[in-house]
């Protein structure tokens, strides 16, 4: 099993510590994993992104030119990297700040998520990161979300432990989404060699 | 190693653990893009453990607290990155030359000048061929993992003291950056008696350390001895791993990060059929040489992978025997080798053959 | 008869290799008779400088390290922090201390280490052959100032003492000359309140001595102690510029 | 009754001591020591040297002992 | 050359002469044995010409000087010996990535740390691996005699303006301290005209003198910029010496200091029968690799002689053929071969063909 | 209607990267009105530091060159020795100046460079991500201070402009705050009286502006102009700590 | 009568002329500009800015301009 | 031809004066010349050496392991040196400051010339420097004296230039008493092939 994932969006929608439960609950699965965030001068600008690697092998290289999955938590993001995507790579979409339309790749799998909206509706925008993970989870099949869950309690610093029945809720219900998610968003692609997904 | 809990580390973070697990309770610094958690976690941990941690004026001032430190015989350390280093140099050459034990990381960004903020290898050169002035040697470790960030910082100590020489870990700034899990060791430190150090001269006369050596033949003589100590670091202290090197064709040779990329690289070749190895360097001073040697007399075809315009590949090409051909593939200026460009060279001299 | 005056038993018996007239004997004394004074000897590290003092370690009874040129407060600083039992001194000159090693003395008074420096001015670079120091006076010929120190380019003696007794940091400061015996028997105290300072964790300490330097000075040992009183001691005014009487500790 | 002890192997000839003494007790020999320096001896025949140990303290070589 | 008077010239002085000759008016220095002569002669003699001799308060102020100067076009220069060099590693690497031309002279004396003011050459690695961070090259000249002293500042900065790169004289103390015999040069220094000065922006758009390259690529083209220009200066710029090597069955190689005393050796190897050459690079960077390696085709013995524990030895060794040998010979520490050691070895490795 | 405030011409239109109610900005501005006033746009080299201000290349209409990180006065000294006709600044921040840059500060100041620095102390290391600067006051907590500045380890708040005065080598030496309007406008007249010294030869100018660094104080930029006047005032007091009426020059 | 222009997207939202301007002519926007910030607008139906500069000597973005 | 000589002596001796005149008598004469001075910490012993090669060709080593002759300015010198001379080698002794019988080697030529004395005579010890080169000039035969007092004003400042006659006079009082120097200094020696000088 081999899986990466990259996460990028604005510096406030918590990519990181996303990015880190996701590494954790894999660690914590057992699974070998390696997590790269941006860093430095890059944070000035505004955005943040991050890299998770998860594997049942020692991991290579650290850094992926072309990740299975890209989590678009924001429009930029969206424009910036479908390119980077492998033929029939998942994309999952923030649309409550992307625009689907703006996705040129017909090659790849597009999961819409009003992340932030289903984060509001749970009671607050910064809980986007958690309903993405739990979409990514449902979507990726690489982790059950309850594994993700699971691992909030090593990745929450004890000041912040009485938020973590919301995040569980906010992981489950990007879970649940995905689950639900009508069809409509599911491109057909054909790769080249005419096989159809 | 123990068979421990893992827990998700950064690698400046493991630098830092493994620092305080060795038994280093003083810490010089002064902060530096991208290893500025080392630090932090030093001034956050060690008063709480009863250590020192000193945010020094400079580098400069850094690299001089370590040296009065470790010649009273305590495990010290600092931490920079490139441009950092490039001013503990002088301080580096007076530590060899007085034979005083202590480590140094450098968590390398890209150069030349202030460059980046970026990972990078192009401080090979000026860790193993001497930065400094006058001949001497660091001993240098360049760890490929966040467990190696920990394990490595604590070899350095170890090392650094067996031989009374200043030790090196040369990291990038993926592996300060990236979090991995690691696991931490169980059995304690065992630190050497030091019956070299300063400590007051009480009952026993006095002593000092020192480099200047003015009297006919005293420099020369002392020159010869730290030749021969590196010698001995040579004979003994040599570390590297290999990947299905036993019947390779092509053997890819890459430290640290880049060798993480290149062993993603060589396990596509691999399992397209290719049969190719990968040869990773753990020390790079002492550098593996005699290992290539070996390696050489079967294997005629090397690519060297580095994040740089070719530091490393001297080493080897120093190395090999006379008819392998040595090919090198590097990026500088913080641009990563991707494993599919490492991947693509391996097919391309491959083919060559 | 009882000998009323002795060689400290924190000198050995070398012949030192300083010149004729030269100050830095003197000094080597009183900070001998300070470490003999509190017994310290044998919980005492030395930092040499870069100077003529570099070779101190062949003259003082106790352990010592030789510092990269300007380095010593810092050295001293690594030594303090990590065994603050021991006894720690800085010995510099004034290229050392106020050229190259500008930073790093302020800095360590400025912490406030608890360590003390024994400043030797003698306004020359002696070790290398006579050059401008900072503390070169102005219109001194050297051997890179051969019109005599311009102040158009070449800037104004530094007073370190001075300097130094401005920052928060620093507990003791003062300036002497080695000059007189009465100026001499001044400096002794300096140097001993500057060592008690240490011993009573009081902070740092720091003491400037305006020395002769014949050799670079082209005068006789005579001539040169003339020249301390005539020309140093009016630009460098001797004193004690500042005296903490509790630690700032808490 | 005082007297002092110069050490003259170790003695450089600086002659700081000669302008020091009080009663001008010190003078310096024609005749080189090890070192090659003009070195300096006490002529107190009348022992009227006090012990005052001024020519010690400005000594750079610390070869003048003094006793009383 | 011109056939100009001979005059009777210490090696530091010659190096200020030279530095003068070539238009040099700003010299910004910090005194160190043994090349104290330089700054003493600049300090008398730019005041007399309109020019400025500032004493740096350390080596890290004259070069962080001499990068000022150099940024508004101005021919500038700083000199040290060894510890010194150490201190200005992470200036010179700026200077190297912002492409600035300047010369820096060090008259190496014997390390590591304090070591001793004895002549040495162990500060080769430094000088021409880079002593300081990330991927960039010095260019390196070195002078074995007091009229080279004279003609490699010259030519070290007319090579620096050529190529926008600081330019090194690696020297040593014998060297520097040494009197004989110079020719000035006649003719006028020409400067070439430096577009990308600092001048101020009259009539024309604001220019900037950087190394930080963050934007994406930036960084790495940059550096590709860099090793392009490297391997200009390497096809260009190459300067060596030969002495009877056209039917030498062993050459000597060595630079500076070195060469002059294995010149004494290879004559009385000569003049007893035995063929053999000598080798000496003359400019350091670039290496005049590919001339060894066409020698090497024919001579299977070759002697590098060094006044260190064995550095340049590497250069050869990674550029001749494979079956060739090649010994070592070098003392460390300051400590001189004597002819008489070299012409044994000499001896030795012959017969052993 | 007429503008009667706008952008200095010796600025250019770009964004400027610094966070929202970062101080540099001001500071940036003024410095920019003052190569305006004198008109010396077209003869002025910048050196900028190493340090949040390092791209101010990207703003400045004037030649600029980047230092290594504390040399700016190296730097300086270089050019206005090589090129005295043209007018050099160099900015600094308190990292820069104050920790590793303090041996070229002092030494630049002491030989009366005629350059002007422009020292930004927003007591923080701000482009590394807030680590303790020498200007940190006590108690304040940074990324390594957690538990505050403790004099007994880190030392005291450094004041430069206070020591700088008293250097016989500085000609004009001033402190001023960038919060209120009021303020702002004392430090532009200081800034443009440094920017006088040089253009009339009369050596070297230094202004301290005490700023803000909302990000790396945790604060807003609201906050953060209340913490000028309540914490960082008390400790470095304002004023024109030293102006010479007459350069010093023969 | 007098006025300023607050160039919207340069404007990081900072809010310091809105603390300073005597009239409280100076309102922060809900929306955001392109940089991501919400930027602050002119709010004067009744012309009572006087062009006093306040807001501009304390912006550090130099974004507005004041006219009279 | 190739000559190399060592001078060594005490600090005020103007041994390094002496070398430089000899390699600028030498320059003139168009020959290469190289002139090697002791420098540095060394010069704080009060110790002054330094070496001088001429030759017509191109100059090599500028070190002598072990010079053609040394002058003996001291007592110090000539015990420390005199182990350096080759067989046959000349070695110039200031018999005023050094004892001839504590000359251990007999394969080597002695010149015992009283210089010290002879400069006194002269009227200043300081002119001991000039007797030398006189008595070096006589008894090497590499130079005529009058070639090394040619040379005298390219070596002696213009403050000085009035001394130069009586430099002159030196130089060529040491070289008349080397030349009219009894024989019996002159040791027989044997080389190991039987030869004889
Ligand atoms: C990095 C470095 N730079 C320069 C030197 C050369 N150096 C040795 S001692 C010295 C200055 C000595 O003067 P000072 O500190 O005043 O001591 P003094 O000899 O006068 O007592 C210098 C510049 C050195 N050893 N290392
Ligand atoms: C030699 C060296 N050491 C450390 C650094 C890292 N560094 C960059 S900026 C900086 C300090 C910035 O603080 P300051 O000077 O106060 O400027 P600010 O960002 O607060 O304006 C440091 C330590 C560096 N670039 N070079
Ligand atoms: S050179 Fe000056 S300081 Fe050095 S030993 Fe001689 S007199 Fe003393
Ligand atoms: S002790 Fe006093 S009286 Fe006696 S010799 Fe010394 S100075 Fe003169
Ligand atoms: S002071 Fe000391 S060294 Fe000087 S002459 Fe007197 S005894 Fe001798
Ligand atoms: S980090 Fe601080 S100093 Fe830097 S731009 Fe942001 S607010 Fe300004
Ligand atoms: S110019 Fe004055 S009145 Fe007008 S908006 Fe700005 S602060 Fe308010
Ligand atoms: S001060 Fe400037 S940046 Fe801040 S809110 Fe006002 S207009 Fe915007
Ligand atoms: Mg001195
Ligand atoms: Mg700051």
């Amino acid at each position: 099993m081999y899986y990466d994932v990259f996460i990028s969006g604005f510096g406030g929608q918590g990519i990181l510590l996303a990015g880190q439960l996701l590494a954790e609950a894999a660690m914590e699965k057992g699974l070998e994993v390696t997590f790269f965030p941006s860093y430095g001068v890059e944070m000035r600008g505004g955005t943040a992104r991050c890299t998770v690697i998860l594997s049942d092998e020692a991991i290579g290289s650290p850094i992926v030119d072309s990740p299975l999955c890209i989590i678009a938590m924001n429009q930029p993001s969206l424009l910036r990297y479908q390119e980077s995507l492998p033929e029939g790579g998942l994309f999952i979409v923030n649309s409550s700040l992307a625009r689907l339309e703006d996705v040129q790749r017909d090659d790849i799998l597009v999961r819409a998520v009003p992340i932030s909206e289903l984060a509001i509706e749970l009671g607050n925008a910064r809980l986007a990161n958690m309903v993405a993970l739990g979409a990514f989870a449902q979507c990726s099949g690489t982790l059950a979300p309850e594994e993700i869950v699971a691992a909030l309690e090593s990745v929450i610093s004890a000041r912040n432990r009485k938020l973590i029945p919301l995040n569980e809720k906010a992981i489950l219900e990007g879970a649940r989404y995905a689950r639900e998610m009508p069809v409509f968003q599911m491109h057909e692609v054909e790769k080249r060699d005419g096989q159809t997904y | 190693m123990s068979s421990g809990k893992r827990i998700l580390v950064k690698g400046n973070d493991a630098i830092g653990m493994g620092a305080i697990k060795a038994g280093c309770r003083f810490y010089f610094g002064y902060p530096i893009t991208p290893q500025n958690e080392i630090p932090e976690f030093m001034s956050r941990e060690l008063p709480k453990i009863g250590g020192e941690f000193v945010q020094a004026e400079s580098e400069l001032a850094s690299i001089n607290m370590v040296l009065g430190a470790s010649a009273l015989g305590v495990r010290s350390m600092t931490s920079s990155s490139s441009p950092g280093i490039s001013l503990m140099q002088e301080g580096l050459s007076y530590m060899a030359g007085q034979e005083l034990p202590a480590v140094v990381i450098n968590v390398v960004r890209c150069g030349p000048g202030l460059g980046g903020i970026a990972a990078s290898q192009g401080d090979y050169f000026q860790a193993v061929k001497g930065g400094g002035h006058g001949d001497y040697h660091l001993i240098v470790l360049a760890p490929a993992s966040v467990q190696e960030m920990y394990d490595h910082t604590i070899l350095a100590f170890d090392l650094a003291d067996r031989y009374r020489n200043p030790a090196m870990v040369l990291a990038d700034a993926i592996l300060g950056q990236m979090q991995e899990p690691i696991v931490e060791r169980e059995e304690e430190v065992q630190e050497p008696r030091k019956p070299w150090a300063l400590t007051g001269a009480k009952g026993r006369p006095a002593r000092h350390i020192k480099s200047l050596l003015l009297k006919e033949g005293e420099l020369e003589s002392h020159n010869r001895l730290l030749q021969e100590k590196y010698r001995e670091v040579q004979k003994h202290e040599i570390r590297y791993n290999e990947l299905e090197v036993e019947d390779a064709e092509l053997v890819v040779a890459a430290f640290g990060t880049s060798a993480r990329i290149a062993r993603t690289a060589v396990s596509k070749a691999r399992s397209e059929g290719l049969k190719v190895g990968l040869f990773r360097p753990v020390t790079l001073f002492p550098f593996p040489g005699e290992r290539l040697r070996v390696l050489s007399a079967r294997v005629k075809n090397f690519l060297v992978v580095e994040m740089n315009t070719g530091q490393m590949v001297e080493d080897v090409r120093l190395n090999v025997s006379g008819d392998a051909s040595v090919f090198f593939y590097g990026r500088p200026g913080g641009a990563i080798p991707t494993p599919m460009e490492v991947y693509e060279r391996i097919v391309k001299h491959y083919k060559e053959q | 008869m009882k000998p009323v005056f002795s060689k400290p038993k924190a000198l050995n018996d070398a012949v030192m290799h300083y010149c004729p007239g030269c100050g830095h004997g003197v000094v080597h004394r009183l900070v001998g008779e300070a470490l003999d004074h509190f017994d310290i000897l044998d919980r005492t590290v030395g930092v040499a400088p870069v100077g003529c003092a570099v070779l101190m370690y062949d003259y003082f009874n106790c352990d010592i390290i030789e510092a990269p040129h300007g380095r010593p407060p810092a050295v001293a600083t690594g030594m303090k922090r990590s065994r603050p039992d021991l006894i720690i001194f800085a010995y510099q000159g004034d290229g050392d201390l106020a050229s190259i090693g500008l930073a790093e003395i302020v800095h360590a008074a400025n912490r406030g280490e608890n360590v003390t420096v024994i400043f030797v001015n003698n306004t020359v670079y002696g070790m290398t052959g006579g050059q401008m120091a900072p503390t070169t006076l102005l219109g001194q010929q050297t051997t890179t100032s051969p019109y005599g120190r311009n102040l158009n380019t070449d800037g104004y003696p530094i007073r370190m003492a001075e300097m130094l007794a401005t920052l928060e940091g620093t507990s003791y400061v003062a300036r002497h000359a080695i000059d007189t015996p009465a100026n001499i028997l001044r400096a002794r105290k300096s140097i001993f309140r500057a060592f008690e300072m240490q011993v009573k964790d009081m902070g740092f300490s720091f003491v400037e001595l305006l020395t002769t330097c014949p050799t670079n000075w082209g005068m006789s040992s005579r001539e040169s102690i003339r020249r301390i009183k005539e020309e140093l001691i009016p630009y460098f005014p001797l004193g004690v510029f500042k005296e903490k009487e509790v630690a700032d500790y808490i | 009754m005082a007297t002092i002890k110069i050490e003259r192997d170790k003695c450089k000839g600086c002659v700081l001591c000669v302008d020091v003494c009080p009663y001008g007790l010190i003078c310096q020999e024609k005749a080189i020591n090890d070192q090659g320096y003009q070195y300096v001896v006490l002529e107190d025949p009348d022992g009227r040297c006090t012990g005052c140990t001024l020519c010690a303290v400005v000594c750079p070589d610390i070869c003048i002992e003094v006793f009383k």
